[in-house]
Order: structure tokens, then C-alpha cells, then sequence
């Protein structure tokens, strides 16, 4: 259509707004990686007040100043509103901001066309436009901290009336998420249209690598789960900027002052319903990619084909259909009756089987191997105890009984963070090591690897454990300060424990943060295919050129054929004929 | 690609059919609001009619007749989530046995 | 803009029979199905579950249904002249195809500038909900719904809505004091004419983004055409898919708000 | 009388129980957690197995061929067995006791519950059993639920703020709304928990078991710490079972004292009991039993929790007739 080629483009053309799939894909990750840290520094300055509660936080707490935290005497402190702040934001950020964007904007938007052999994604510039409107809703919400009254502080769920009383944080915060929920939706619709429409010759849906597939899932997922979110996102902001009562009842009383110019007769129950139709669905979105960079990453290294892979496909649209029929778990305490609460028990018990299945495959997946242990196969390996362990302990929660005592209780804490800290988090390390030398040509330090990989290991361990016995002694979540009440104070020793782990975990990044950028410059230079991997992106060059592959390939056998008895090469491409 | 004008004016004269049968069925549907059938009948033929002239602009205008398997499993997929997103509410909104809807403070 | 190829821009591919800008614009569309979906069935959850008393029996006690009904046809109207917009370019006549869209255009506008005057009437009649109850029509009442003429500190100045086979009555004073709530028939009214803005405003915004995109059409057409008359043809098709779909949210939302 | 051992321990582990039904919701959690533990560590050891047993090494070769075998279908299926019957055996019938089938009105006591940004709202009908009228009208900082004295039902209502008192062994009916924001109704030594959600009332009941009361609570729970493990922000609601003098007789810690109202303030009393030769301390709870808000309701959400009192029947009623006594002014007040 036009004569200018990629690579005489002006920079802001190549590196800023590029069309390109593998710059978008990168500027994703990288500003994914940014804001994941800084939700992990909100966490571990709350960590602090949990500890220590009251007593002034050291140095950084001069940095920050005031309005985001409260003046004392003697130095600075988090108030219960910048804790609440805090905490929501936490959740908004790694969710929405990190997270998400980094396993499918990340890495769906760099792997995925090179994977299916396409030369970009089918709409590349709306590609771009799903960048910049991720990259103003992050900016909206940062600005939040700033307003009166700070950001959002009504916990990343929002739950009216809180909410719709709360300070202009919130507002942002509504603002920031149509930006977010329309920059999944313009992504998603492209994910969708570039797998089913622009595979390469003889790249059959059943020799997808299982990636494309968890890809493919989870942009279903998006597309239909987060548009009833945007309904109630619009309706919250009526409530808060045109004074409707969507959300709000009739009568209410807040501060002792009647609520009378309000017309009421709205439900509360209602964003609820609406909240949790996207975000029991948003977990497996945050699951599924990382599921599929496991799988990958662990075919490669156990130099073996993955066992079960149509048991793993169908796992995981069974399990991206049931994610939309569980939402109401998260509601058993508002008062539910035997009829929906059965079946909403019954749906999350149903849900854990194709999990069950899933993990199943990929450890039968080790038996028979000759496994390297590699920096991404270590957090790959890591993954699957600790997906174990989140997925287990939501079975206490999943069964209404067990879940009167665990509700809203750090257990439910614990649960969640196993399944997207250690699991998830730990896969997409697993993704960054594995495919930066696609993006780069250059491969990222062994040593700093192992040395990111072990403490993290650990420490992440000594943060999530304790949590289900604090959990279970009944202390509450969003607590500003757990000592208050009796039974937390019981166990004020393991939130010390807790907080200390933190604060270690996030001096453990710090291997990492150096060996990326040591390794984008100086790190070891590596032909195309240094893992010896079958799947379609090795045969690009690494950094594929615009375009990606110099002619189209065509795929002449299934994504994982490792160790064919009677070959000379342990490993072979999917563009190369078995027989050949 | 390019179809023959003679498909092309068959295409013309069902559009033209179309609009009328869409125009009188909202004369049709206004006509019967004015009737006040009881509630539940004008709920019923409103969201019939409704249904109907819905039906023919997604069909003829939208060709969603002539179009593929894929599309329909997309918007049934669809259809599903909207009525669980409306039963499951429903149901806990009107939970009979123990909860009541105050206003407020009010009550005894 | 780019050099890169991209399959199936253009022809359909031969396993699902859609260009990629059709196949994304359905997926699109199944999403704006999940967008509306969640706000019908809020307004149906609302709506059953509302205290009684708290909603119109009929829309038409609040609602203007005349101009309803007109927009309803002028929509499906644009709809018409939109399908034979892309009707004609397929037919390879571009300068009918682009009068259609041109329609398509101004009776967009009509729809909106109609749809403005029933707001205008919306925001400037009002409610006045007092304590003591006043006579009005022969009847002692504590709510008087008609058009504001003076607000001051002390009071306010209201002229009540005639009641059918009656003569108009005359202006009211009411005091300040007396009165528990005051607003006009604007979304914080009630949960009716909550729904009724926020779901009619949403497709209001749809209404004027079909309208930027075809404009965008009317402008850029001439010179697409003479490049790439497939592509143009393609365009107009998608939006044609988009702007019927906004019809048929509209077709659903009509009967829904002002004639039940 | 129960033995006053029987109702547990403030740790790292369930709390306290004194509920009819929480035994059921504990006994599902222990077995949840045998289950899972047990599955945990089979799968762990066929894990490490695998890791070591096919590590690369000279000679260990990656074999194309995927083992076959029906073990992994068999406990996939046992898994989903096992969830069967926990939902149909353990789960579904708690739940119906617990949500579905509530005591008869003719003996239960009926308490309304208004939660309010900060603070629980305590209605007892009084002696009657009628609850007097409220309205949003009649709120006031010193009627916060706006109790309307006018109704002759309203003359006997007790209303308290942050405190509930409970009769041990009878069936408790409590009507639970908001007036604000989303609360939720959560006592962790009951196994109680129901959001309080406004513009709804849902009822919530339960039975505290018999002998259960405050007092004997109070003796149970008195135990003795070395020095050493006591920490402010651990015992801040603790207080001293005896008094602690230094060793001119001076009382440091009187019976009843607590350790301070901050951080500082108990780091210097404990120096000080340290000083005069104190190795260990006993203590109680200050209030053994705690009702609180599980919801977040904004910034002071955490300070939102109410002291409960148990009594034994009899005491409740007493308890109750004197409450609701007319308050008679005095004149030296």
C-alpha cells in the first residue's frame, strides 16, 4: 500500500508509534515490568504499617511526604485512607496495569503472530491504539495519587456505596478503567481475528503450541467478561457524577445525615453481580498465558513432547466457558440461599477438574524427560507446586461452610497471591528469560538468573504461607492494623514474618533489574534458536525483522517434536518435515 | 467477489421489503402500547415485536442469514452469558425466604 | 504505512468467508452485545425488584412516544440508505453509494437533534416533593410535578402540569421550607429515568461515533476509491454492520422505555 | 457445666469456638486440610522424584514415547469423587442449617443488628419482645438507629453502640442491615459471618453454646507467658490476672491493668517488670469475644468491632430488665 520500509522509518515512528507487533509486544512488557514494581512498592510500604503499625515509616516515608502520607510529630505514617489507597491501587496495578498487560500484551503480542508463522497482527495499528489507550489509563490512575483525597480507596473490588461516596480517586479510577477495559477489548478482537485467520500453511488448530491456545482463550475471556464490567463502570460513574442511584438504596444514612435528595432505590448487590461476571473470569485470564508459557517452557526442556496435549487444549476452553458460571462464589456471605449457592458450589467444584487435568499433564509431562535446568525452566518447575498450593486452598473457600470461617480473611489473600505471584508472576519471569534472546539476539545471565531465581524462591514463600494461618486465626483483609482486634493481635508475630519476607522478595528483583538491562547491552549473543525449540518463532532471526520471517513458513508437523528416536538432532522445527 | 447486478437488485427489492415491513411493525407496536393490555401481555408482545424487527435487521441487513457456523457460536455464546447475567441476579435479589427490603433505619 | 502484507485484509479467507476487518468487527459487535446485554438486564433487575410506586406504570406518562416513534423510522431509514450505500459500491457506483452514505449522515442528525429536544424537555420540567401537603386540582397533595419559573431563597415559583380536559392551573408559591426534595426529570430523578438517560445516552455516543466514522467515509472516499475500491467497499460494509447494530439496539430500547 | 478447657485458643489456628454450629464449619476445614495436605504430598513426591530421576546426565536420554498408564485418569476421577462428597455430604446440609432453616419464633431471641461507618448498633426489643419503631427522622448522636420514643413499644428497647450481650444456649435471631456502606457481621469465635448490606435485611442466627459465658471464657483463657514473649502489639488487649509489684511493694501492674495504650508506653512498663524481677506474666483477654466488620467501610474500618458478653440464660434476662429500666434522673448528675 505505501513504498516506506520499517527500517528507514523516524524513531518515534519505529520505537514509540510503531505498528509493529514485536515493538508493541515490548513496550507492553516493559511498561507491564514497570508497573508491577510499583505495586510491589505500595505492598511493601503497606507491609510496613502492618508490622509496625503507627509508628513512622523510615526514610522512604520522608520521600514520599504528604498528601500520600499523613505527618506525625516525629517523621511520617500511612493514614487509613492512604492505606486503603494503597491497598486498592495494589490490586488495580498488578491486576489491570501489570499483570495482564505483560502476559497478553507482553507476550501475546510478541510470540503469538511469530508462533503461528503470521508477518503481524491483523490490525496493526489498532494494535498500537490498544497500547496507547493501556498506557493513558496507567498514567489516569498514577495521576489519582494526586487529587484530593488521594486515590481510589475503596479496594480494587469497589464495592458501592463505599465507593460511590468515595473522594475523586475513584473517579479516576473509573476513568482509568474504560481506558484499560477498551485497550483488553481492541486487543482481544485482534488476538482473536490474527489465530483464527492468519496462521501460516499447514498450521492446523491441533498443531498450535498450547501458548496460541491459552492466548486464544483468554481473548475470548476478555472480550466478553469485561464489557458487562464497562456497563457497571458507567453506571458507578452516573451514580458518582450525575447523581443516579444505581448502586444506592433508598433511605440510606450515611454519617447521620438522610440522604433524601437521592431517589434511591438502586442495589448494591447489583455491582457485585457485575464486578465478579469479569473478575472471576480476570483470574483465568491472568492463569491462562501463564499456563501456556509453563507448557512451552517445559517441552522445551524436558526435550520431550508434552504429554496430553488435546487433554490440555480442551482443559482449557472447558475451563475458559466454566470461568463465567463460578462469579457468585465471591458472594456467599451477602446472603445467599441453598438454591444458588449449590450451584454456584457446585460449578467452582466442577471448574477444579480441568485445573486438576491441566497440572496433571505437565508434571506427567516430566516422566521419561532428560530435563535441563535451565533459569526459565527453574521458575517453570516452580510454577507447578505453587499453582498446587493456590489451587488447593481454594477449595476451602469454594465450599460455602468452610468459607463462612475464610471469607475476607487473609487465607483468601494467600489463595489468590499463590496462584498469581508465585504461579503466575513466576511463569512470566519463566516467559522474559525464555524469549529474550528472540527479542534481543543477546541471552540473559545464568548466574544472576539463578541468583533472582532462588531468594525470590524462597522469600516468596516466607510472604504467602504464613497468610493461611493468619487467615484461618481470623484476621481480617484490609485491616490497616490487625493488632486492634484480639485475634489479630495473636498473631502480630507471623505479620511481622510476612513483612520481613516482603521486604527481602523485593531486594531479591534486584538481580533481575540488573541482568535485564546488562543483558539487552552487554549479555551473551546467541544464534536464533539458542534453546534448540521446535515452535515457529526460533526459525525467524532473532530480533525478527519487520515482517518477521523472510518468506511465509509452512508447518509440516504438531508444535512440541522433541527426541524422534533415530534423528541425528534431538529437536524438529514445525517447519521441517519429520521424515526429512 | 463482485456480484452479478441481477443478485444485486433481488438484494435491493428485500431491503426495500424490509424497511417496510419494519416500519409498520413500529406503527404495529406503538399501536398496541395505547391498547394497555395488562402487564404481562404488553411485556410480551413489545418484546416480541421487538424480537421480530431485531431479527430482520440482523438477518437482511446484517447478512447474518447468509453468514457462517463461527459467527452464530460467537453471539449464541453471547446470548447464554447475557441470561445467566440476568437469572443469577435475579435469584439472589429475590431470595424469598429471608431477606426484606428496608429503607434505611426504618423498620420495628 | 506499513510494508508488511497482511493476509486477508482484503478477500474473504476461505475457511470462515470473512475479511479480517469483518470477522473483528462481529467479534466487536459480540462484545457491544455483552455491554448492552449487562445494562438491559440491570434495568430489568432494577426494575422488578423497585419498590412499588417508585416507576411509571408507562413510559408514556413521562416520555415524549410521537418523537420516539418518528426516531425509531428515521433510524431504520439510515439504516436503509446505509445498506444501499454499500449496495451501490458493490455495484461499482460510487457516486450513489456515496448520497447514501451522505443519508446515512443527516438522518443520523436528525435522530440526534430530535433525540436533544426530548432531553431539553427532560431538564427543564420538574418535581417538588413538600412536606405539608398543598391543594392542587381540587386534591391536597405532596408532590407537584410542572415548570419552574423563580427559584429564590425563600421559595419557589411553579407552574403545574395541566391535567387532561382541565383547565391550566395557575402559578404556585412554595416555601423553601417546605420542601423535602426538588429536581427536575434529569437522571437523579429516579431509577427510570436513570436507566432511561444513561442507556439512551450510551447509544446516543454510539449514534455520534457511527456518525464521525462516516464522515471519515464521505471525506477520504473519493480518493480510496480510485486506489482501492475493494477496500473502500470493505469499509463500508463494517460500518454499515456497526450502524445496523446500533439500529437494533435502538429498536430494543424503544418499546422498553417508552411504551412499557 | 462444659470444662473451660474445650473452647481452644487465640493462635495461629481456628480461634476459640463457641458456636452450636461451628463445629460443623470446623470439621470441614480439617478434613479440607488432611485432603489437601495429603494430595499436596503425593504429587510433591512424584515431582522430586521426576526432577531427580530425570535430570539430564550422561546416558539420560528423553524418550519420544509418553508413558501410558490409568493412574493419572483414576485420581483425577478420585479428586473429583472426594469434592463430591464433601459438597454433597459436609457442605450442602451445614448450609442449609445455617441459612435455610431458622429457629421458631417462639424461641429465639431477636436482636437487630444496624451497622453504621464505624460502629455496630445494638436493638434489643426490651422485655416485651416488640421493637419500638425507627426512622431515619429521630437520628440522633445519642439515638443512632432514630428510635421513635413516641411508640409504647419503643419505652423498653435497649440500644447499644459496640457492645452486644448474647444468652449462652438459646437460639439467636439477628436482623442485620446497614444504613451506609456494605459492613459484614463476622464474629471468628462463632463462625458468623453475613454482610450487612443496605436497603436489605437478612437474618442471620446462630446458638452459642452452653457454659460459654464471658466468665468462664475469662478463666480459661487466663495463662501464664514468659516475659520474654510478650510484646505490646501481641498483649495490647490483654490484662494482668494479678498484680505485679517491684520490689518495694509498689504495684506496677495492678489485676486488671493493661499494658499501655502504645507501642512505647508498654515497652516502658515491660522494662520495668523486667527490672523488678517479673519472668513471666499472666494474662487474660480483655474482652474475650469480639464481633467485627469483615467488609471494607473505609478508613476507620479496622477499629470497627464490638466487645460481645455472654451470659447464661438467666443473667441475660436480668442483664436485659435492668437495661431497660427507665433512666431516672439525678439530680447530683
Amino acid at each position: 500500500m505505501s513504498h516506506d520500509h520499517g527500517h528507514d522509518l523516524p524513531f518515534w515512528r519505529k520505537y514509540i508509534f510503531s505498528v509493529d507487533h514485536k515493538v508493541i509486544g515490548i513496550q507492553y512488557a516493559v511498561t507491564a515490568l514497570l508497573f508491577l514494581f510499583l505495586g510491589f512498592s505500595l505492598i511493601s510500604i503497606m507491609r510496613y504499617q502492618l508490622a509496625y503499625p503507627g509508628r513512622d515509616i523510615p526514610v522512604i516515608g520522608k520521600l514520599l511526604g504528604e498528601p500520600i502520607v499523613g505527618k506525625t510529630p516525629t517523621g511520617y505514617v500511612l493514614t487509613g485512607d492512604g492505606y486503603n489507597a494503597f491497598g486498592a491501587m495494589h490490586g488495580t496495578i498488578m491486576i489491570f496495569l501489570g499483570v495482564v498487560p505483560l502476559a497478553v500484551g507482553g507476550f501475546g503480542n510478541f510470540v503469538l503472530p511469530l508462533q503461528i508463522g503470521a508477518p503481524d497482527m491483523a490490525f496493526p495499528r489498532l494494535n498500537m491504539a490498544s497500547y496507547w489507550a493501556y498506557f493513558s489509563g496507567g498514567v489516569v490512575m498514577l495521576t489519582s495519587f494526586f487529587v484530593p483525597g488521594g486515590a481510589a480507596n475503596s479496594g480494587w473490588t469497589s464495592y458501592p456505596p463505599l465507593s460511590d461516596i468515595a473522594t475523586t480517586g475513584q473517579t479516576m479510577w473509573l476513568f482509568g478503567m474504560v481506558l484499560l477495559i477498551t485497550s483488553s477489548l481492541l486487543g482481544s478482537v485482534n488476538f482473536i481475528v490474527t489465530t483464527v485467520q492468519m496462521r501460516a500453511k499447514g498450521l492446523s488448530f491441533f498443531r498450535l503450541p498450547f501458548f496460541v491456545w491459552a492466548q486464544l482463550v483468554t481473548s475470548f475471556l476478555l472480550l466478553l467478561a469485561f464489557p458487562p464490567l464497562e456497563a457497571a463502570g458507567v453506571l458507578q460513574l452516573m451514580d458518582r457524577l450525575a447523581g443516579t442511584s444505581f448502586f444506592l438504596p433508598s433511605g440510606l444514612v450515611v454519617s447521620g445525615q438522610v440522604q433524601n435528595q437521592l431517589s434511591g432505590g438502586g442495589s448494591p448487590l447489583l455491582w457485585q453481580h457485575l464486578f465478579w461476571f469479569l473478575a472471576h473470569p480476570e483470574v483465568y485470564v491472568l492463569i491462562l498465558p501463564a499456563l501456556g508459557i509453563v507448557a512451552e517452557v517445559i517441552a522445551n526442556n524436558t526435550r520431550k513432547p508434552l504429554w496430553g496435549y488435546k487433554s490440555l487444549v480442551y482443559s482449557t476452553i472447558f475451563l475458559g466457558f466454566m470461568s463465567f458460571l463460578v462469579w457468585a462464589h465471591h458472594m456467599f456471605m451477602t446472603g445467599m440461599g441453598q438454591t444458588l449457592s449449590t450451584f454456584f458450589q457446585a460449578t467452582t467444584m466442577i471448574i477444579s477438574v480441568p485445573s486438576v487435568i491441566i497440572l496433571t499433564c505437565l508434571v506427567i509431562s516430566l516422566w521419561g524427560a532428560s530435563i535441563r535446568f535451565t533459569v526459565p525452566m527453574l521458575f517453570a518447575l516452580a510454577f507447578l507446586p505453587m499453582f498446587a498450593i493456590g489451587g488447593l486452598t481454594g477449595l476451602p473457600l469454594g465450599l460455602t461452610t468452610s468459607d463462612i470461617q475464610l471469607h475476607d480473611t487473609y487465607y483468601v489473600i494467600g489463595h489468590f497471591h499463590y496462584v498469581v505471584a508465585p504461579g503466575t508472576l513466576f511463569a512470566l519471569f519463566a516467559g522474559v528469560y525464555y524469549w529474550f534472546p528472540k527479542a534481543t539476539g543477546r541471552k540473559m545471565n545464568d548466574f544472576l538468573g539463578k541468583l533472582h531465581f532462588w531468594p525470590s524462591f524462597i522469600f516468596i514463600n516466607g510472604v504467602f504461607m504464613p497468610m493461611f494461618f493468619i487467615g484461618m486465626a481470623g484476621v481480617l483483609r484490609r485491616q490497616f492494623d490487625q493488632t486492634e482486634q484480639l485475634h489479630g493481635a495473636a498473631v502480630q508475630g507471623l505479620t511481622v514474618m510476612v513483612s520481613w519476607s516482603a521486604w527481602m522478595l523485593i531486594i531479591s528483583q534486584f538481580p533481575f533489574i540488573i541482568n535485564f538491562f546488562w543483558s539487552i547491552f552487554r549479555g551473551e549473543k546467541v544464534e536464533a534458536n539458542p534453546w534448540q525449540a521446535t515452535t515457529l518463532e526460533w526459525s525467524a532471526p532473532s530480533p525478527p525483522p519487520h515482517g518477521n520471517f523472510a518468506t511465509p513458513p509452512v508447518v509440516a508437523c504438531g508444535p512440541y517434536e522433541y527426541s524422534i528416536p533415530g534423528k541425528e538432532k534431538d529437536f524438529c522445527p514445525q517447519n521441517v518435515a519429520l521424515e526429512a | 467477489m463482485a456480484s452479478s447486478s441481477h443478485e444485486m437488485d433481488k438484494h435491493l427489492k428485500v431491503y426495500y421489503i424490509v424497511f417496510g415491513c419494519l416500519a409498520v411493525l413500529t406503527v404495529l407496536t406503538v399501536s398496541v402500547a395505547y391498547l394497555h393490555l395488562p402487564i404481562v401481555a404488553a411485556v410480551a408482545v413489545a418484546l416480541l415485536i421487538a424480537c421480530v424487527k431485531g431479527s430482520l435487521v440482523a438477518s437482511f441487513f446484517m447478512h447474518l442469514i447468509s453468514e457462517r457456523r463461527l459467527i452464530f457460536v460467537i453471539l449464541g455464546l453471547c446470548l447464554f452469558l447475557f441470561l445467566m447475567l440476568l437469572l443469577v441476579p435475579s435469584l439472589t435479589f429475590f431470595e424469598p425466604h429471608y431477606s426484606t427490603f428496608v429503607n434505611g433505619v426504618s423498620g420495628r | 504505512m506499513s510494508t508488511v502484507a497482511i493476509p486477508y485484509d482484503i478477500e474473504p479467507h476461505p475457511i470462515t468467508g470473512m475479511y479480517n476487518g469483518k470477522f473483528g468487527l462481529w467479534l466487536f459487535l459480540a462484545s457491544e452485545v455483552m455491554l448492552f446485554g449487562a445494562l438491559f438486564s440491570t434495568y430489568i433487575l432494577l426494575r422488578v425488584g423497585a419498590p412499588a410506586g417508585t416507576w411509571p406504570h408507562h413510559g408514556s406518562e413521562i416520555l415524549d412516544v410521537p418523537k420516539g416513534t418518528i426516531n425509531t423510522l428515521v433510524l431504520i431509514a439510515s439504516s436503509v440508505s446505509m445498506v444501499l450505500a454499500w449496495a451501490s459500491l458493490k455495484m461499482n457506483n460510487f457516486a450513489k453509494g456515496r448520497v447514501f452514505l451522505l443519508v446515512t449522515f443527516l438522518l443520523a442528525g436528525v435522530f440526534l437533534v430530535i433525540k436533544a429536544t426530548e432531553y431539553y424537555a427532560k431538564f427543564t420540567h420538574y418535581q417538588i416533593d413538600v412536606k405539608t401537603p398543598v391543594l392542587l386540582h381540587g386534591e391536597k397533595v405532596t408532590r407537584i410535578t410542572g415548570h419552574l419559573h423563580e427559584q429564590t431563597d425563600e421559595h419557589v415559583v411553579i407552574t403545574p402540569d395541566a391535567v387532561k380536559g382541565q383547565e391550566h392551573p395557575a402559578e404556585m408559591e412554595i416555601e423553601r421550607d417546605n420542601i423535602v426534595r426538588l429536581t427536575n426529570f434529569g437522571p437523579q430523578h429516579s431509577t427510570y429515568m436513570a436507566t432511561y438517560f444513561t442507556l439512551t445516552g450510551l447509544h446516543g455516543l454510539h449514534i455520534v461515533g457511527g456518525m464521525v466514522v462516516i464522515l471519515f467515509l464521505l471525506l477520504t472516499g473519493p480518493s480510496m476509491w480510485s486506489k482501492n475500491p475493494a477496500k473502500l467497499t470493505n469499509r463500508v460494509e463494517c460500518t454499515g454492520l456497526y450502524w445496523h447494530f446500533v439500529d437494533l439496539v435502538w429498536i430494543f430500547l424503544f418499546p422498553v422505555f417508552y411504551l412499557l | 457445666m462444659l470444662a473451660a478447657s474445650s473452647f481452644g485458643h487465640y493462635g495461629a489456628w481456628l480461634p476459640p469456638l463457641i458456636s452450636v454450629h461451628g463445629a460443623e464449619v470446623d470439621r470441614l476445614i480439617d478434613i479440607l486440610h488432611w485432603f489437601m495436605l495429603l494430595l499436596f504430598v503425593g504429587w510433591g513426591i512424584f515431582f522430586v522424584y521426576c526432577l531427580v530421576r530425570f535430570r539430564r546426565r550422561a546416558g539420560q536420554k528423553a524418550s519420544y514415547v509418553l508413558p501410558k498408564g490409568k493412574i493419572s485418569k483414576y485420581a483425577e476421577v478420585g479428586v473429583a469423587l472426594f469434592e463430591v462428597v464433601l459438597l454433597v455430604g459436609f457442605s450442602m446440609p451445614a448450609w442449609a442449617e445455617y441459612r435455610t432453616h431458622p429457629p421458631a419464633k417462639d424461641h429465639r431471641v431477636e436482636i437487630r443488628v444496624i451497622a453504621q461507618q464505624f460502629q455496630w448498633n445494638v436493638h434489643y426489643p426490651g422485655p416485651d419482645g416488640k421493637f419500638g419503631r425507627t426512622a431515619a427522622e429521630f437520628i440522633s448522636d445519642a439515638n443512632p438507629i432514630g428510635l421513635d420514643d413516641s411508640d409504647p413499644a419503643a419505652a423498653d428497647d435497649v440500644q447499644l453502640v459496640n457492645e452486644m450481650h448474647l444468652p449462652t444456649g438459646k437460639d439467636i435471631y439477628v436482623r442485620l442491615t446497614s444504613m451506609d456502606v456494605v459492613h459484614s457481621f463476622s464474629i471468628p469465635t462463632m463462625r458468623v459471618k453475613q454482610d450487612a448490606i443496605p436497603g436489605m435485611e437478612i437474618p442471620v442466627w446462630f446458638k452459642v453454646l452452653e457454659g460459654a459465658t464471658t466468665e468462664n471464657l475469662d478463666e480459661q483463657m487466663t495463662r501464664t507467658y514468659p516475659i520474654g514473649r510478650v510484646a505490646w502489639d501481641r498483649f495490647r488487649h490483654h490484662v494482668a490476672a494479678k498484680d505485679y509489684a517491684d520490689r518495694s511493694g509498689q504495684v506496677i501492674l495492678a489485676r486488671g491493668g493493661d499494658l499501655g495504650a502504645t507501642f512505647r508506653d508498654g515497652k516502658k512498663l515491660l522494662e520495668r517488670l523486667r527490672q523488678a524481677g517479673v519472668t513471666e506474666l499472666t494474662l487474660r483477654p480483655r474482652n474475650a469475644l469480639e464481633l467485627v466488620c469483615a467488609q471494607l467501610c473505609g478508613n476507620s474500618h479496622y477499629k470497627m468491632h464490638a466487645q460481645i458478653i455472654t451470659h447464661t440464660p438467666q443473667d441475660y434476662e436480668k442483664w436485659l430488665k435492668e437495661q431497660s429500666k427507665p433512666v431516672e434522673f439525678n439530680e447530683d448528675f
